[in-house]
């Protein structure tokens, strides 16, 4: 059976070209993408997570605002029950260019099990994603 | 209020305006008898138009780059670096996002934390929140014309602080600023809010002061075909003329191929004259060239042949200014050194270029035709939908499917239209959706797809488009299969 | 013997080949058969007149850096850098100033100095001192074809060292690499040299090894009329056909104003190719840009800006390959992280444009006609002096100003020609000296140059050129007066 | 009395053109320019400072090798009765990018009056050279 994800722009981003181009990777790819599109707020990823029984939750953020728009969102699954679903976030997660090291430690530490540079391919996220799910 | 094409009278707009000016308290500081004082004040070369205008005339073309952060003295240092060590002929404040969807509490936050971090945690500068008083700061401390850059489908209360303070254009507009930057607002919303910004620009016209406008060119800034940006960079210059704006500056976003961009510029003046001439506004006319807004390649050298290759183009197209990219793009928001780095880029490519032009040919005739005809089909549609207003028809024709802008966010956007690059790399129509083209043009289209295909060894189909999409970030500009 | 553009027969060569090879100890490991023996196992990929072909083919232009360093193992770590993180197509070897004026006791000096000093005290890799076992094993560290790039107006022992090492392209002819690199070494004797250095390669194409000849084209690279730097080429291309050369590069230096800089090659492959033709010789011609030759500015976002524009040139011209110029022009030579940057930032803006050319307008073809009608003039000249033997005409056309190469350093060079931009940045003839040009070219010329100095409200002048040659690294094309 | 000065390039190095544009800017400086031209040895320098009684030798060096060959010219001027002569130097007068101080240090070492670094302006050496020699 299809594993069902959630994905979205966090916040208020707008950038709607990668988050279609990821759409379509990961259909291909064999997931039941439930694609809730820019400008989201941290609660439609949660309420789309918990209407879709979804085992995964990938979070883009293309504008720098990514911490900001991040933060708390892993305390807000746990306290809507999504125990242990897995995060994903990726994107140019802060302003300006910073040590890849420590932004992605940052991230880390709210939560994220992933954490992707710009320029990630679509690919290495799918992997990433198969493995954890323990799919193929 | 029913939305029309039909310049505000005084009276509609000073409604909407007691309303605006009380959607955050910073709007009650704007006084538009001494926002006027203020802007009679500021000299000749510091005013948009003025410097607009002269680069026109010389046949020069302007750098101008994207730069804004959250703190108000750490945003003027940024500024003055930009216009010192950088070089740039043209000042910006990139608002942030936060400011862009009107969440002024957000900003408030950001402000804090980018004090406590000591680093600005917002991607641009809340000018709404910091107000007047802040603003002319920001004005007062640099020596060339200041311009807001953003995204902002309600644009009311940001255009009212920063032309009270003393910044001579902004840059948007009903379509632009919402369909590539929104997800839920409807177009009737944001055609009406940007009448109002018009309708203020066109007001402080009336009281002698001039003050630039700028629709937003490139849209969605990806695989954009020119006809269809063309198409609604003339609707927003119509719309805007009806409010009284005088001073245009239409934009277009490079895609590539040296011909199309070139004969992009070359009809949309042509074709935005025409259309001014027609409806009988009196328009003084500029064009803005947006360097590369698509993916770019991480490595900075590479990134400076992006750079210097839209430079290049705008030169050759005589574009009046130019949108500077820079070396971090692939990263995220530049350091102030890596965007003084693509202005300097820029303005040594400029330099060598200037005065250069491409000269006619017959491909480059060919391509302005077919974006003028491709354009013409569109406008036309627009207008018969709105049954000749083209605010009205601007709303169905998004309804409709005929006005299509690729990749868009908005649910108001039918996104049925699919574009792909041709084998010489220039943007042709895939899927056509429901914009209306002729036949001929719409074969034309698919026969350039068609040698591509057959070069690449492919069907035309979806997949083209996702190659073009990441082959400039990849170091090419056309996405063919890997061998 | 006396100098005639005759092939040398090979008694001739092996008896002049016996003094070569004595001029330093290294000439002594110089087996033509083994060296035979040797080419015939290099493999396609590594084969300049393979990889330059397939280009030509699929319409691409390459991209080559100059590299070269006093070591032979940093000299081979340079290059790797070059091609690994670089992307270089072809790979250079660049030859120090002692070698090119034959000093090879100094260069031993400078190899010692270098090894004290733990970095390179030579501007570039002194291969005749290392020989023949050194110079194959940089050959064979490399996954690239390989050329010596140098200024030797006696290049007969280089020659012999580098192609038995399996570099398989020699930059460089009789006129083009003594006059802007000698003083005092006759036009007679640097022609003489060169037909050695030609025949050659005519012997390893009769024992079918196909090895690469490439005219050096910029010369002084200082403001070159177009017509002078291409009769030079056209004329080193005849001298090399007749000895047995069958591949040949001819080249060009970037003048800065696109369109001529177009023509220029576009000019130079349609009449060198009528002259082949004209000759009988079989000639495979490819074609290669020098990125500006002249003062860069010291800033490198600037210096990205010169080697952009270059790149564009080269690419809208259809080169078959470009040489690449670095971020660090202005301070000498680079480091690599600069040369590869140099390479990323120009094959980026290559790739950008792949395929794409300037179409033919009313403008190029007028200047593609010019530069060949001037061309004509000169070369007719040459003939007519030479009563039809053009290596004896090209001495007595240096002795008449004729041919005559502006700011050169040789005392065989008249040195009486003056150049100088037009309004639109093309180099034009200021004062011809002795250059033969009919009445409607002068008068052209002179039209053009009077036009400029109207526009600036100054005289034609010896001022204008100063001026010129310091503007592109002040950041424009055309040395205006200031203002 | 116009002062006179040795102008050249010195060692295997061929840069003809920033040498005949000194020409030209010394000249119309008012001093009297012997122009030895390209490629000159040192000891070109030091027979025409003494065959025409110069006050000053203006060395360039474009391509790099001016460490070597630069060295030892003021030794040789001193046993040539050169005593005191004046001795610039500029251009590009070493291989790479290097720290323009210690450039600097290493020629004043050599006995040089001054040192110049690429892309300086005829006007600044000319003026120097008007100081040095007390002229206006």
């Amino acid at each position: 059976m299809k594993k069902t994800i959630v994905l979205g722009v966090i916040g208020a981003d707008c950038h709607a070209v990668g988050n279609k181009i990821l759409e379509h990777a990961f259909t291909q790819a064999g997931f039941n993408v439930i694609n809730i599109g820019v400008l989201s707020p941290q609660e439609d990823f949660i309420n789309a997570a918990i209407e879709t029984n979804a085992e995964a939750i990938l979070v883009s953020s293309l504008y720098g605002h990514g911490e900001i728009d991040c933060r708390g969102l892993r305390e807000k699954c746990d306290e809507a029950g999504l125990k242990d679903i897995l995060l994903y976030v990726g994107g140019n997660l802060v302003v300006g260019k910073q040590d890849w090291n420590s932004v992605e430690q940052r991230f880390k530490d709210m939560g994220f099990n992933r954490v992707y540079p710009p320029g990630t391919s679509p690919d290495t996220a799918i992997n990433d994603l198969k493995h954890d799910l323990g799919v193929e | 209020m029913e939305l029309k094409n039909k310049k505000l009278s005084r009276d509609e707009f000073l409604k909407i305006r007691e309303e605006v000016l009380n959607q955050w308290p910073t709007g009650r500081d704007v006084d538009l008898e001494e926002a006027a004082q203020y802007l009679k004040s500021v000299p000749d070369y510091k005013n948009f138009c003025v410097k607009l205008k002269k680069a026109k005339d010389e046949g020069i073309t302007l750098a101008q780059p994207r730069a804004g952060v959250a703190l108000v003295d750490a945003h003027i240092e940024l500024l003055k670096y930009l216009q010192n060590e950088g070089g740039a002929d043209l000042l910006p404040s990139t608002i942030d996002s936060y400011t862009r969807q009107n969440r002024y509490s957000e900003c408030e936050v950001g402000i804090e934390e980018s004090k406590k971090a000591g680093r600005s945690m917002l991607n641009g500068f809340p000018a709404v929140n910091y107000g007047v008083k802040e603003c002319r700061r920001v004005y007062e401390s640099l020596e060339l014309p200041l311009q807001a850059r953003h995204g902002t489908p309600d644009s009311r209360l940001l255009s009212e602080i920063i032309h009270a303070s003393g910044w001579t254009s902004n840059e948007g507009g009903g379509i632009s600023y919402n369909i590539p930057y929104a997800k839920s607002v409807s177009v009737e919303k944001s055609l009406t809010d940007w009448q109002y910004c018009d309708r203020l620009v066109g007001i402080y016209e009336e009281m002698g002061i001039h003050i630039n406008r700028e629709p937003f060119g490139p849209l969605t800034g990806t695989l954009v075909p020119p006809s269809m940006s063309n198409a609604v960079a003339i609707i927003e210059g119509l719309l805007a003329a009806e409010q009284g704006v005088k001073n245009l500056t239409l934009g277009y976003g490079q895609c590539g191929n040296l011909i199309q961009d070139v004969a992009a510029i070359r009809a949309l003046v042509e074709q935005a004259e025409e259309y001014f001439k027609e409806y009988g506004y009196d328009i003084e006319l500029t064009t803005v060239f947006h360097q590369w807004m698509g993916g770019f390649p991480a490595d900075e050298s590479k990134a400076f042949g992006v750079i210097c290759t839209g430079s290049a183009a705008a030169a050759l197209a005589g574009a009046t200014k130019v949108i500077v990219k820079t070396p971090h793009e692939a990263v995220g928001i530049p350091t102030k050194e890596a965007n003084a780095a693509g202005i300097k880029a820029t303005k040594q490519t400029l330099n060598l270029l200037r005065g250069q032009r491409l000269p006619l040919s017959k491909e480059l005739k060919d391509e302005i035709e077919l974006i003028k005809a491709e354009t013409k089909c569109i406008i036309d549609e627009v207008l018969k939908l709105g049954k000749g207003d083209i605010a009205v028809g601007t709303v169905k024709a998004f309804e409709a499917g005929v006005l299509d802008i690729p990749f868009a966010p908005s649910r108001y956007n039918a996104g049925k239209m699919l574009p792909a690059r041709d084998n010489n790399g220039a943007v042709r129509y895939l899927e056509f959706g429901n914009v209306p083209m002729n036949k001929e043009i719409r074969d034309y289209n698919r026969k350039l797809l068609e040698e591509r295909a057959k070069y690449e060894g492919r069907d035309v189909s979806f997949q083209m488009v996702v190659d073009d999409i990441f082959a400039v970030g990849r170091g090419v500009l056309i996405g063919r299969p890997e061998k």
